[in-house]
């Protein structure tokens, strides 16, 4: 049992914290975020250039990394920065194209950040149902033809390629019966861009006889997007605990200079009580993040586990540190212009992302039965 | 004992069902219960309308030109305005200068100032906490010197709430760095437009620009805009904590968050069926409605005790505690019950001409707006910290 | 609207705190409990004599009290110094006789202190559900004869007769068809008496062809017990109340005594914040024991709406105020000898008497579901 | 990064495994597992076995007799006993006092006590805590006075956990009364037989009797009883403190708690299907499940850094805190998992001897003493609230 990053993550991690620590300030990071698709373009190509965006994939899809740790060195430290740029879509959507097979060239294309992917799978009425699709395809020659609507789509703003899923056949929550496409943002694709509340482009995506190219195999598509969720909430949790990780220590820090009454707050014990018990439950969130990471790769109904204890502590850890950070900074949590709202903003958003707590939950139950 | 509503207490509540039926306007209640942004004009028309009918001032006694309604009067009327929909009412000349004015100020003051509060005339807001004076209220700093019939203002303000509408400030201000630190504070009324006050807006994490730094150089305010004596400030400020109790507990706040909340899980479904009957959903509502429902108790008990005469005592923190636990679990479990359509947030769909194709149900733009703006409810009007001191500091007496 | 008692309940209310007063402090209230059927006969007849167990009945039923308010009234006094005397199976057994009716004369030796009472109406698998009910009586001729397990009968180990259900029709789980009768604990009936952990009389009783006297109409108990059940929980939540109303007083009074680092820890801002919390929840209790006090004779939706998150508060304010109690108390809260411990043991187990707190919340949901 | 067991350390679970088997009686995991109480004589049966087969001391290096166990196959030893029933091991002399008389203990004293720990010669219990020093403990007042070869001590101890069994006792009296009250402290051994010494038996609420206090009487202690340096004896303390982390976290204990609660939930129905299936309760279930599950990990973090070197730190407050919020929660489950058969409890029942039939299903017994006595965990040992401090002190270096 080894707990400790080897050498190669290490030095990953130290490059992507310099850079960042350089290049991504918080009033830098509002800006990105109010770029066109939400991000910057010229700082993805930076990311791509470090080698960033190549962490996400193993040797195999092109990539040198792609393992649970590798996402969670990267993941933690944008969460660190709150980065806006599209690491999750292009992680979700190419761990599909890679599991899929035959589209080395357009990961190639990703990978050195020339191109744009998302996975538009949630739909208006699947909530956080993986097995919930309505949207169809049909089959014309060689050709997919697909018709339905895309909620939510992380990333979907930027995209100009896209994974879709779509029912091929069965009912519309079954499991079995729903394909993956490789979709072009073009014709027959409606997209309406907006930006999240905390700051990410998204899009609702409407398809009217979209053409479709068929990943992997026909009506096997849920083993593939069930993989490419179980490596977005490895992402996606790290990058919550990134988030958490600063909001608890820009709260421990205001409160060693903030004063009231003369003395500095941090020396009031029931403001020390409850950090103590943010700290307990940041240890809490690594190891849950560790345990993720660590099975990724592992049998199904271990990484299940995992993958869902983890984003259910997500949700309640982050619910308590956020609004933690928040009361114990007063006011200033409140406002635009100081740092840490913006914290605990993007950790209580990211209970939405992928599964709420609650679902998280109900679901590490249901895994459970199975066993 | 009996927990019954009288009578004239249930035909109460239809005659103000009845008003707000005829007297509020779809446009202001369909605004209010998508929560959407209000303008000053919005708040100021209904100010007048209630002005209009003689319930604007709830809290104040018929003399004055209130109500003089009872505790349990109020406490409807407040549920019925939230169900309808009313914006509410805006608090700063209302309810926390007029208690002043009434209990200390001159008869001159009276007399200038609460009729033009009713009649809109002037916008007030407040100006108690600075930078380096929030829990410590104490500490205040901005100086108020007297030269001739004038004191000359210098200093910083913060989080006044809706200040950029304001004509008037009441300020806690210091004339004097003499004695304990309370004594040497004054109360003390002035101009926003006086030369010499600037505001400068404060933009919250959900966008909104709802409080405001006020900047006071060289400001001078005459004389006779000090309220009672001077640096007896601290007096009337505490005067007011403990005097206004009604609201506290946000009781007709929640009522409504509630309903919307379960108007919400009835549309959202979860694998098909409504989420408000998922078991586990459902219990955490059932909580939230059973905490509200003893508050409400709570609330009244506290409203009749005080009509009763009951001295203050630590209740109304009890009430602000509580009372803001129970308003953000509702916020809670309302983004929560959007799931993924929480993300989605337009500003522009918070104005009233926005008519675009909502982002997912048309009442999800402003939820996750509304979770984070109400963070503020446990840090604003004295923190929880705060109120929790006040509780155990009177029960223990040490 | 008024929250205040009529000068009738004052005077109840304060008779009964002076006696209790004088003449049971927490050493006596154990000698009591390790009494013969774990209490004192002796003082029985003495709440008798003070008109006590009267003021639990109406008029019709030979009392003077029997609403809502008295029983919160002379609960939370009773509470208050964790009387082990059988008010709890009298009032329910006592209700069920008087709703039926033709019970005058038990009923007034009930009241008199002659005659102990309870109802048997639990069984090993009902867990805490009301309708429940594998018990079986048949006709036979005028009497009928009884046959099942009851279990955790409260006070069923002093009770000389006993109101139980049992099923004449109907599923084993369904509302119609139970009936309730008189019995008299002597042919047919085995109890084996034991304490409960708190300090309190109980018994298993097994009836083997017991004969018993059919109380109001045939296969219609349920109302009966449901009422029973209602009267209860407003006593049991009010004695619950008094409970941990001393535990917060007793937890309260010993940080100003008790000194650490030189300083009474009252002064230590982490236990201010959660006596506190205490305080706010205690106000809350007490106003929902008076939300199900003032609706015991109203509509049954509303009486068993405010039931249910009445006695769910219970479990949960409970929980908490008990935990704090001790916890704050640090060793002290755990000993025998002082008395905090005991109020503390009495308020959570409480919350297993008439349904716990997950019970009465889900009832709750199920009852809002009805309007 | 790799979380999964090596093959060695897998066969090692093995090896344990069947250790467990074949050596450890049923008769005392039944005990165990039915929450009865244990004996003097359960617990030296239970040292023996563990002795004989050199596993008795798993924290001690081997030169003295020790496994010299890694801190992952401590933890696996730990979470096997406890998955078996065996009974837990006697902290006091193994793992409190060894770790002193390694360090600061003169030769003579290693190697007279050491192996009587291990031999099961010497019981020893605990002289820390003191009516006015709990939190507080270095306002301790309990004296030793040197009188020529001999210390005189007088005071009393108190929360002496299994003391009623002791035949010594290692505990921290105060020597100096000069500087500061940390700097007169001395640690010190006693002969639990020695003139003056007498026990009282506290019982706690659950009727247990665990913990005593300790009455010293002009007791004659022999110089050489002190161990290291006289007035240093709050440094040996502290470092036992942060020295010993395996065990903190209750890791082995919460698994064998989840075990039975699962057991138990699944075999109590409610209406007419197991508890376990009830969705609420099926939640609280397995948010404790996954809390547990993360401090596993965060357990065997902190011990693996602990083996490679790493400073000791706040970490071991972390884990008792998190780990008995776990455990007592688990507590909370297995009552609330009885429903009404949480109430009936027999102090008889608890013997071995008895054999009546259980009243309800046989486990229940013990569930609800369990969860009173266990709300100790929170208090001994430092208290959550005192490991709190601690947490939050080092991180913020105020």
């Amino acid at each position: 049992m080894d707990f400790a990053l080897n050498d190669d993550r290490r030095m990953l991690a130290e490059t992507l914290e310099r850079f960042l620590s350089d290049n991504y300030d918080i009033e830098k990071r509002h800006g990105f975020a109010m770029m066109d698709d939400g991000f910057s373009k010229q700082m993805w190509e930076k990311f791509a250039e470090l080698g960033i965006i190549g962490a996400l994939f193993d040797e195999k899809a092109g990539g040198f990394g792609g393992e649970g740790a590798d996402l969670m060195v990267v993941f933690e430290a944008l969460g660190r920065h709150l980065v806006v740029e599209p690491f999750l879509p292009t992680l979700m959507a190419g761990t599909i194209l890679a599991g899929a097979g035959g589209q080395e060239a357009l990961l190639e294309q990703v990978i050195n950040g020339e191109t744009a992917i998302a996975l538009a799978h949630g739909e208006p009425s699947s909530r956080y149902e993986l097995a919930s699709v309505s949207s169809i395809a049909e089959q014309s020659g060689k050709e997919w033809i697909i018709n339905g609507d895309k909620s939510v789509v992380l990333g979907g703003s930027a995209a100009t390629q896209l994974v879709v899923s779509a029912r091929t056949t069965g009912e519309a929550d079954s499991e079995n019966g729903i394909s993956l496409f490789l979709v072009e943002a073009t014709n027959g694709v409606t997209k309406r861009n907006y930006s999240t509340i905390n700051g990410y482009g998204a899009a609702e995506i409407k398809l009217e006889n979209a053409s479709g190219i068929l990943l992997g195999e026909v009506d096997q598509g849920y083993k593939l997007l069930e993989r490419a969720y179980a490596a977005g909430i490895v992402a996606i949790s790290a990058e919550a605990l990134g988030a958490m990780h600063v909001a608890t220590d820009l709260t421990v820090e205001y409160t060693r200079q903030r004063k009231q009454f003369g003395i500095p707050i941090g020396k009031f014990q029931a403001l020390q009580h409850r950090m103590a018990d943010m700290l307990i439950e940041l240890e809490q969130m690594r190891s849950s993040v560790m345990n993720a990471a660590g099975n990724l790769d592992k049998d199904r109904l271990d990484r299940e586990k995992e993958i869902s204890a983890c984003k259910h502590l997500v949700g309640t850890i982050g619910r308590q540190v956020a609004e933690e950070a928040i009361q114990i900074h007063g006011g200033m949590g409140m406002t635009w212009e100081y740092a840490v709202g913006h914290f605990a903003k993007h950790i209580i958003m990211i209970d939405h992302v992928l599964g709420d707590t609650d679902h998280h939950l109900e679901r590490y139950i249901a895994l459970g039965r199975n066993t | 004992m009996d927990l019954a509503y009288t009578d004239d207490e249930k035909s109460f509540r239809n005659t103000v069902r009845e008003f707000l039926k005829e007297k509020l306007s779809s446009r202001l209640a369909t605004k209010v219960k998508l929560g959407k942004r209000l303008t000053k004009q919005d708040m100021e028309e209904w100010h007048a309308t209630l002005n209009e009918k003689g319930w604007l001032a709830v809290n104040w006694p018929e003399e004055y030109g209130g109500t003089g309604w009872s505790a349990v009067q109020k406490h409807i009327f407040d549920e019925e305005c939230w169900a309808a929909g009313a914006p509410r009412t805006v608090p700063f000349g209302l309810n926390m200068l007029a208690p002043v004015l009434m209990k200390f100020g001159s008869d001159e003051q009276k007399a200038h100032y609460l009729p033009r509060i009713l009649d809109g005339t002037d916008w007030w807001c407040q100006g108690y906490s600075e930078p380096g004076a929030g829990s410590d209220l104490a500490s205040l700093r901005t100086s108020a010197v007297r030269e001739g019939d004038h004191y000359v203002v210098n200093g910083q303000k913060t989080w006044t709430t809706l200040g950029q509408h304001a004509d008037w400030i009441f300020c806690l201000v210091r004339t004097s760095s003499e004695g304990k630190r309370q004594e040497g504070i004054s109360f003390l009324l002035i101009d926003m437009n006086a030369p010499g006050v600037t505001v400068r807006p404060i933009i919250l994490i959900d966008g909104e620009h709802e409080v405001n730094e006020i900047f006071f150089d060289n400001v001078k305010v005459p004389v006779g805009n000090l309220v009672g004596e001077e640096n007896k400030g601290w007096t009337y400020a505490k005067y007011l904590l403990t005097h206004e109790r009604t609201g506290t507990a946000n009781i007709g706040n929640s009522n409504a968050a509630l309903e919307k909340l379960k108007a919400i899980a009835l549309e959202q479904k979860k694998s098909g069926k409504p989420l408000s009957e998922d078991p586990y959903f459902a219990a955490r509502m059932a909580k939230v409605e059973i905490d509200l429902k003893a508050l409400k108790t709570t609330n009244l008990r506290i409203l009749v005790d005080a009509d009763n005469g009951a001295a203050a005592g630590p209740e109304s923190s009890m009430l602000k505690v509580k009372g803001t636990i129970i308003r953000q679990e509702l916020n809670d479990l309302a983004r929560r019950a959007l799931g993924p359509y929480a993300l989605p947030f337009s500003s522009e769909a918070m104005e009233e001409g926005y008519n675009e194709e909502p982002i997912g149900p048309d009442y999800a733009n402003a939820v996750a707006a509304k979770y984070f703006n109400n963070r503020k409810m446990s840090i604003y009007a004295g923190s929880n910290e705060i109120q929790r001191e006040i509780i155990t500091k009177t029960k223990l007496g040490l």
